[in-house]
């Protein structure tokens, strides 16, 4: 066991995923030298060369575009998107091509991609660095989604998205890459299947559902809310895990959904309808939302009551059992 | 260059058969290869014609027309070596014919019954793109991909006028710049997007939009066969020589509407297309043959009868071609395994086998 | 009383618009002299000029883009995407622009930008004419999303969108532009405010919300039901009306939503999530959708399985009745 | 032009402050006019030390520095008249400073109390943008909009080397070019785009690439006011009188980090500073003030106090900038009423209150 942060945690992974297989190539703007913006690739270019490390011009639907056709011709490219609010530009090459090629081909051709993304807000931004775009992927069929909440998990599931024969969408939650954690870094990464959810702390009276960047704040709601607290970790949110959270829901008969995201047509809305269609008669309250608000993601002195924090948390679990 | 309109492309056989020189390019074709390019763009003209009439007896949902980009699509495709690899366009029929993609298996997307049709990598030919512009980065991360290969494979992106708009097309430009790529970037300039004219819109030709990017841009009589091949050759030849991308713009003509579901009587004047029947692709290369003894009547009415055997394989392979069976929307969408399509797809099986066993109990 | 297709109910309201308020412009591709792949502008530009509906090079975020400049210029463009699958080359500028400009110019400037997208399917098209991008547009904040379901809506709400002052993704369900439908041409557009759900059809027993090409399935499957059904047509999918809905579920105790786009995220999950969340008690038995499957749309021989036709919502209408 | 790597960039005044003379373009300036233009770019200079300085002390979030860029940015935003409108990028200081833009209104975009800041339809200048490229399109556009006016005004859209790889610049040049619109794209060539440099990629100048969308481009010494001012009131004149767009690229050197997040030791050496430090805007045009007596130690001395001025102004005007309310997020989303929204701030602020009650009860 290794104390490191997640960004150094994403950077062991994506070494040995590079190690493993050598047609796994990195792509995207400044991860070379500099070592991309949050230095999860630092050093990756000077051991693996610029091969296999790639700076890209600076056009997101050409690096998507071109990572498209060299995974057709069997490479395996993570591409590195420097920011959640810079994925549009590749969003057509996203939706139309990543996401639909296997389908196109009858199955010729796979599309084992990668789209790195660091996401969400807190670290204090201007605007466009702080977005969390994970629902827009999540409705979109033939792609997945996963989200690391702590550095084990990211230095596993990283590897796991590489070796997947399915594009994935990686969203990196960037305020807590600093964030320190235990990583067993000779633990297998496919021991255990990355496409289900985690109880991350077991509880009997309410079930906190959240991923990403929200995971630290709830574990931290459950340790000060005066009931026992389950949390989940949904990590992958396609394919989505409902049923673990389904299954503890039967047994507390609550359910809060915490994302950054905001509310309307978010994550949160999806997990809601499935729980209250299968937990029909065990829910004892509507499934709760917190989540950010239905406004663009505010100027960053704002960004901490956009946000929710224990407080919104905690007042939300307050709320269902008191329904 | 004789023609006003074609500026300054290559041209080695005049819009009359006649062959011509050019500074740069020249391409000397045994009569085996100039016969058989001749019966290339014939059958696929035919392969056009026969889809075209079987979309107006609802056979097909849509087709897209080659009518008159025979040259540009044959002379191209043919220009490609066995291990080079080409990205068409929804139109690009001739590309499809040359590298030896069964018409069945285009003929299967336009009638709704796959969305792909042939195995794109034992091809080496990947399927129509319909989004504008978007293969042309695929093209360009293929080649860069062989360039990691370190093989010496080219790569041919087709795109059309109205495609040179499109931020894709240009940043495939600055990426296959960038990468020195190993890419032939062959837009068809057929004078038309949809409604929208080249000419009476930016003034600036298009191969000239190379240079600015870095690389060097060459128009091209798209009519003219041999002209075709010998500019795509060479470009091909420097890509796989290390000498970066290269721009060909074929100058050429759509002859038919945009598709089945257009109509250009809205929009264009009979009289265009008169002047461009008299530079029509296959006319002038079977004058060529004729005139210079390579092929005679009784060739032309070999290619002919196999043109209508084409035909008659077309028309009965369309109308013979098995539904798909509702659940296969779920094959493919992941390669790997997923247990909620499973459930979604296990759902519409009982779904619509509820429906089989009210009626048949 | 006039009788017309969907199609030219929309040309008379885009004509309408046009006479109200001379800094309205037309802009997208083949819009001009061919009148639109559906013909939906045509006439137009003979009628207003070049200078006011205007021939767009074939590039979307190109059309996106520049239409924010001229907004910035006190215009109100009226965009036309051809088909929804070419509305993601626009998707950045439309999410980080057009929804956002407001917000990021602290109100100085408007965004009275209509954004016209052809969409859905069942019209037997090839692949990227068919696709329901709904979902995407109604999760991000700062826009507005529209859909009519006949000729009248239509002529009203086209009129409605290109008076706001907001930014409004309108969405034209394709297969029913060659609907006929009685349409009031003196009927003034501002009477009543089109960011309502409406019901369509009154009904005791289950309530069936629904939208744009839907909406025609939906109340054939009501009128054929065994018992008495609810239609409600959404129409503002955002903001989106649930208090109509949840007023009616209170009523029928069931609720079934209905639409092409598929289910994961999609906005049965919204409605599902907020009905659930508001008629808790009401709710007879959990809401049920009835969408399109988590696939990329099929090729079109294939789209007869994919679409909810009037057997799955009677389906659906029978399975919350026997739950 | 003396310098290599400048290329055939025009130049007026040489890195030593010496009037030189360029065969297309010349500028007469008063007096007063220049010495107004050093006034600029050295309160330009203070305004941005100093935001690099409370960005250190965590009084800002982050600030790109305009560092070394002065002559480019003053240069032409001076040369606009009050009519034109500017779109600038995050970097674009010395633009907003020359539209009248108040420092502070900059400022409170960098310190996260607004995500906007000053008025740009009165003040003739759009918000910064911060995505690349999408302002390019926002300024073609928006003169679009001033020809279906029958306006005469121009407008100019900036954007820096990096940003020519985005699709929307691109599609930019095509728009512009399509509708001849008004409009003149700045392009800062400041050697980086991050850790990315010019140099090593493509080899084509940045210039070159307008010739292949149909409208001139011209490569200017970015770091000499003169000439920037010189060739950019040329290409807006051209625009105001109907010639269409024109793309001014304007070599120069970004001096400082990217931004104050960025450390650039790891991607670029200190010598290429020192040779830039060499070519400094401001150093240039005192040299040539002083050389040619048209300002003295005198005038000087003042500029430098104004300057202090200003940093203190800077200084205490941004420490003592108000927090936003909590519920300020919800205004400015929509312009129409939204009931929704409105439910989200009324539970907001009941929410928020309700601490506030606990703690005082
Ligand atoms: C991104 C995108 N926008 C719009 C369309 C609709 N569309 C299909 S073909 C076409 C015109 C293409 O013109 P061009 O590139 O010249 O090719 P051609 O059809 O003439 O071969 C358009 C606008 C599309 N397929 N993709
Ligand atoms: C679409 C998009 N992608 C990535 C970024 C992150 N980013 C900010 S500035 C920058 C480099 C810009 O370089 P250049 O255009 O040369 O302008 P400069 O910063 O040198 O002034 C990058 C990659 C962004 N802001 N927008
Ligand atoms: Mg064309
Ligand atoms: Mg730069």
């Amino acid at each position: 066991m290794t104390t490191m942060t997640m960004a150094k945690a994403l950077n062991a992974g994506l070494r040995r995923a590079m190690e493993r297989e050598r047609r796994v190539v990195l792509f995207g703007e400044d991860i070379g030298r500099l070592g991309g913006v949050f230095r999860v690739t630092d050093g990756l270019q000077k051991d693996f060369g610029e091969h296999r490390v790639i700076d890209a011009p600076l056009a997101e639907s050409g690096i998507v575009g071109t990572s498209v056709g060299m995974a057709m011709r069997g490479f395996r490219p993570v591409v590195e998107i420097q920011f959640d609010g810079f994925v549009y530009p590749a969003f057509d090459q996203i939706v139309s091509q990543v996401a639909k090629t296997l389908r196109r081909t009858d199955g010729a051709v796979r599309m084992p991609l990668v789209i790195r993304i660091p996401y969400g807000g807190g670290i204090g931004a201007v605007e466009h660095h702080s977005e969390s775009p994970e629902a827009y992927f999540v409705h979109t069929a033939g792609l997945r989604v996963l989200t690391p909440s702590d550095p084990q998990a990211a230095y596993l599931t990283i590897q796991q998205a590489i070796a997947s024969d399915d594009p994935v969408i990686y969203l990196e939650p960037k305020r807590r890459y600093w964030d320190k954690g235990e990583v067993d870094l000779d633990a297998d990464p496919f021991a255990l299947s990355p496409w289900h959810a985690r109880v991350l702390r077991p509880g009997d009276d309410v079930t906190v559902a959240c991923y990403g960047p929200m995971v630290r704040t709830c574990l931290e709601a459950a340790e000060a809310a005066d009931c026992s607290v389950e949390v989940i970790d949904l990590q992958s949110l396609s394919p989505l895990d409902i049923d673990v959270v389904a299954a503890s829901v039967r047994r507390t008969g609550h359910l809060v959904v915490v994302h950054e995201a905001s509310s309307t047509a978010g994550l949160g809305a999806e997990v809601a309808a499935r729980v209250s269609e299968e937990c029909f008669y065990s829910l004892e309250a509507p499934v709760l939302r917190v989540t950010g608000y239905d406004v663009p993601y505010p100027a960053s002195r704002l960004e901490e009551h956009f946000l929710p924090d224990l407080d919104r948390v905690l007042d939300g679990v307050d709320r269902v059992r008191a329904f | 260059m004789v023609d006003g309109m074609l500026g300054s492309a290559v041209q080695l056989l005049t819009p009359e058969g006649e062959r011509v020189a050019d500074e740069d390019y020249d391409i000397s074709l045994s009569n085996a290869e100039l016969k058989g390019l001749y019966r290339d763009m014939v059958l696929v003209r035919r392969l056009d014609s026969e889809a075209t009439a079987l979309q107006r007896q609802g056979e097909l949902g849509l087709w897209a027309s080659s009518l008159g980009q025979e040259a540009a699509q044959v002379g191209s495709g043919r220009s490609l070596l066995p291990g080079d690899y080409a990205f068409p366009t929804y139109r690009d029929h001739g590309v499809t014919w040359s590298r030896g993609v069964p018409p069945l298996e285009v003929l299967a997307m336009f009638r709704g019954v796959s969305t792909g049709g042939w195995d794109p990598i034992a091809l080496r030919c990947a399927i129509y793109t319909i989004v504008i512009g978007n293969q042309a980065l695929h093209a360009v991360g293929y080649g860069m991909g062989a360039q990691l290969d370190g093989s010496s494979e080219a790569v041919i992106g087709y795109f059309g006028d109205g495609a040179t708009d499109e931020g894709d097309v240009n940043e495939a430009f600055v990426f296959a710049a960038d990468f020195n790529a190993p890419v032939v970037f062959f837009c068809q300039n057929n004078q038309w997007a949809i409604s929208s004219p080249r000419e009476r819109k930016n003034p600036a030709p298009l191969y000239e939009r190379a240079a600015g990017f870095g690389f060097p841009g060459v128009r091209v009589d798209g009519n003219d066969i041999l002209a075709v091949m010998a500019v795509t050759r060479a470009a091909l030849e420097r890509a796989r020589s290390g000498g970066g991308p290269t721009l060909v713009e074929a100058y050429t003509y759509r002859m038919a509407a945009h598709t089945t579901s257009d109509d250009p009587t809205r929009y264009r004047h009979a009289e265009e297309l008169e002047i461009w029947r008299l530079r029509d692709p296959i006319e002038r290369l079977k004058v060529f043959l004729a005139r210079q003894g390579i092929a005679d009547r009784g060739y032309f009415d070999q290619i002919d009868r196999e043109a209508a055997d084409l035909a008659v394989m077309i028309r009965d392979g369309v109308r013979s071609m098995p539904e798909p069976p509702a659940e296969t929307m779920f094959d493919h969408v992941y390669a790997e395994p997923h247990e909620q399509l499973e459930r979604q797809r296990r759902w519409l099986v009982d779904y619509e086998s509820s429906f089989t066993h009210e009626v048949s109990s």
